[in-house]
């Protein structure tokens, strides 16, 4: 059975975007895509949690800092990767502390997020080199 | 000397209220360029690599892959434009990265050979780090505009009473002594070398323009 | 008294040094932004209309136009970023022109009503608007950061003695007696409106807080 994925992204358009390259990959599927942490908080309710959380940094309302923490306290079996514009220290140490399992920059290539998400499922954890590097 | 004092009060709220509007604006700016212009650039990327080129012609593919990769570059400039923008640059950078910075600023301009020596290795204090660096860059600042120079020279060190910067070019000079001008530039920079209780002994012929810039430490 | 203006002086000094190296940042991003950047993103628009997609399916037809159309605006917003970094917005803008982009923020949080309205129509100095948008700037990051509201009104007029701005959210409000804490926010606020011989009047109980600025001209 493929993994299930929910990916967490304020800019809709890059949510469907990462469902679509997703799509391609034999092992993975997204079950559906929210806007927030709210919305996510939402969404999970009621139905069968997911293996894997996609979750953008920067989002109003709450944002990927707040849901991993949530995340972490609530449903710590779901692992969490943030996926970020951002490649500074400080978020990646601070999601990482919050509870995130990986971290990588959004606009890696479908073949990236693919190695990145199996690492995930058999490791328990994923970060790409320049990520390692500085934690 | 009352009334003055009210003045410079005056004056000094006022600097106060525009440097931190300027600071919102950036900070302002970092975060769009995070949050909008990059989100859309990582949405044209993810998107490109969704085109079905598997069975395209090898020029199609590698125009596609160059396309990725020009605006990959662009995300990652951003990124660096957006993180100077937040960052407070003369608190956490060290002199010699600040005035790197400014080097480097000149030779993107391709126009002049720009040296930087340096053999200080301490923590230099907030406010000499600020004159310093601002004096740096009003002298590049005229030595670009007026000196005609090829080279420039800057050499960085300390001895036990004090702080050495020279700042060189090899342009045509000036007349220190008969300045026609309604510049304030070279007006700055000695009543901010003065307030650090410095000197900075000008020099200036037809072999170029040199700044020996002292301050007790 | 003469120490006092001594300290004064060095302090502004400082201040302007600070202010200038900031511009000089703006300055050197704005232009990296637009020339750097915004070649590198003209480029890649330009390789991708050249892409051979005649012979391709709509899909990819439909696709490449949609990317070049997000690269093309980005390139607008970039361009648009670029200005308010090189520009003097105090100076160029008009009070209100200022005080919308400042509600144009907060509507982008997606989080916060704001309402601007406004019948002044008249010019107002450099240095009552730096305020007036300085005290705005704090007055909404108050509400934001503290006070869980879901609505901001601002008010600006016009008596014929009095510059009126009134800012008002309808959060849980706070002791105006007691206050704990160690921001600044508030004491600049009073600070600055002092300086421009004016009022600010602030009441907050558990409706909402609302300050009511008045500015002699
Ligand atoms: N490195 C230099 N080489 C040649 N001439 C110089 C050099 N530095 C300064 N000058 C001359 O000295 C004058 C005064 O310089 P100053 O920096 O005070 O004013 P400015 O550069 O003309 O204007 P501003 O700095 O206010 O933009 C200049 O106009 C120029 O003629
Ligand atoms: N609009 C508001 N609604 C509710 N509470 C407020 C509001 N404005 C201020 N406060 C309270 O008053 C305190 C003082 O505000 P002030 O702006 O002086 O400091 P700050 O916001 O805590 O820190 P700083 O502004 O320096 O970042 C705040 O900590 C908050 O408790
Ligand atoms: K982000
Ligand atoms: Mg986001
Ligand atoms: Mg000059
Ligand atoms: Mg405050």
């Amino acid at each position: 059975m493929k993994h299930s994925i929910v990916v967490v992204d304020d800019h809709l358009l890059i949510a469907e975007a990462l469902k679509n390259i997703i799509a391609g990959f034999d092992d993975f599927e997204v079950s559906y895509i929210c806007e927030n942490g709210i919305d996510l908080q939402q969404k999970m309710n009621g139905k069968p949690l997911p293996k894997i959380i996609l979750l953008d940094i920067s989002m109003p309302e709450m944002d990927g800092f707040e849901t991993v923490q949530w995340l972490k306290e609530t449903h710590p079996n779901i692992q969490v990767m943030a996926l970020s514009m951002q490649n500074d220290d400080q978020s990646l140490i601070k999601m990482i502390k919050n509870g995130a399992k990986g971290y990588m920059l959004k606009n890696t290539s479908p073949k990236a997020l693919e190695n990145g998400l199996r690492q995930l499922v058999s490791k328990g954890h994923f970060f790409p080199d320049w990520a390692a590097s500085r934690v | 000397q009352e009334l003055k004092t009210v003045a410079l009060q005056h004056k000094k709220e006022l600097l106060t209220t525009q440097l931190e509007i300027q600071q919102q604006t950036m900070k302002h700016i970092g975060r769009e360029i995070h949050d909008n212009v990059g989100q859309k650039l990582t949405l044209s990327s993810l998107y490109l690599q969704q085109l079905p080129i598997e069975n395209q012609s090898k020029e199609v593919v590698e125009s596609v892959n160059n396309i990725n990769a020009i605006i990959n570059e662009s995300l990652q400039d951003l990124r660096l434009l957006s993180k100077s923008l937040t960052d407070d640059n003369i608190n956490d950078l060290t002199i010699v990265e600040l005035l790197e910075i400014e080097c480097d600023k000149i030779r993107s301009l391709k126009k002049f050979k720009i040296d930087f020596k340096n053999t200080l290795k301490s923590a230099v204090p907030y406010e000499i780090k600020s004159v310093l660096l601002r004096v740096t860059q009003e002298f590049l600042q005229n030595s670009i505009k007026h000196s005609k120079c090829k080279n420039i020279f800057i050499s960085l060190s300390k001895t036990n009473k004090h702080l050495d910067l020279q700042l060189q070019d090899d342009g045509k000079g000036f007349d220190l002594k008969n300045l026609k001008t309604s510049g304030i530039g070279l007006k700055n920079i000695e009543k901010r070398i003065k307030l650090l209780n410095g000197t900075f002994n000008p020099k200036s012929d037809k072999n170029g323009t040199t700044f020996n810039i002292k301050i007790p430490i």
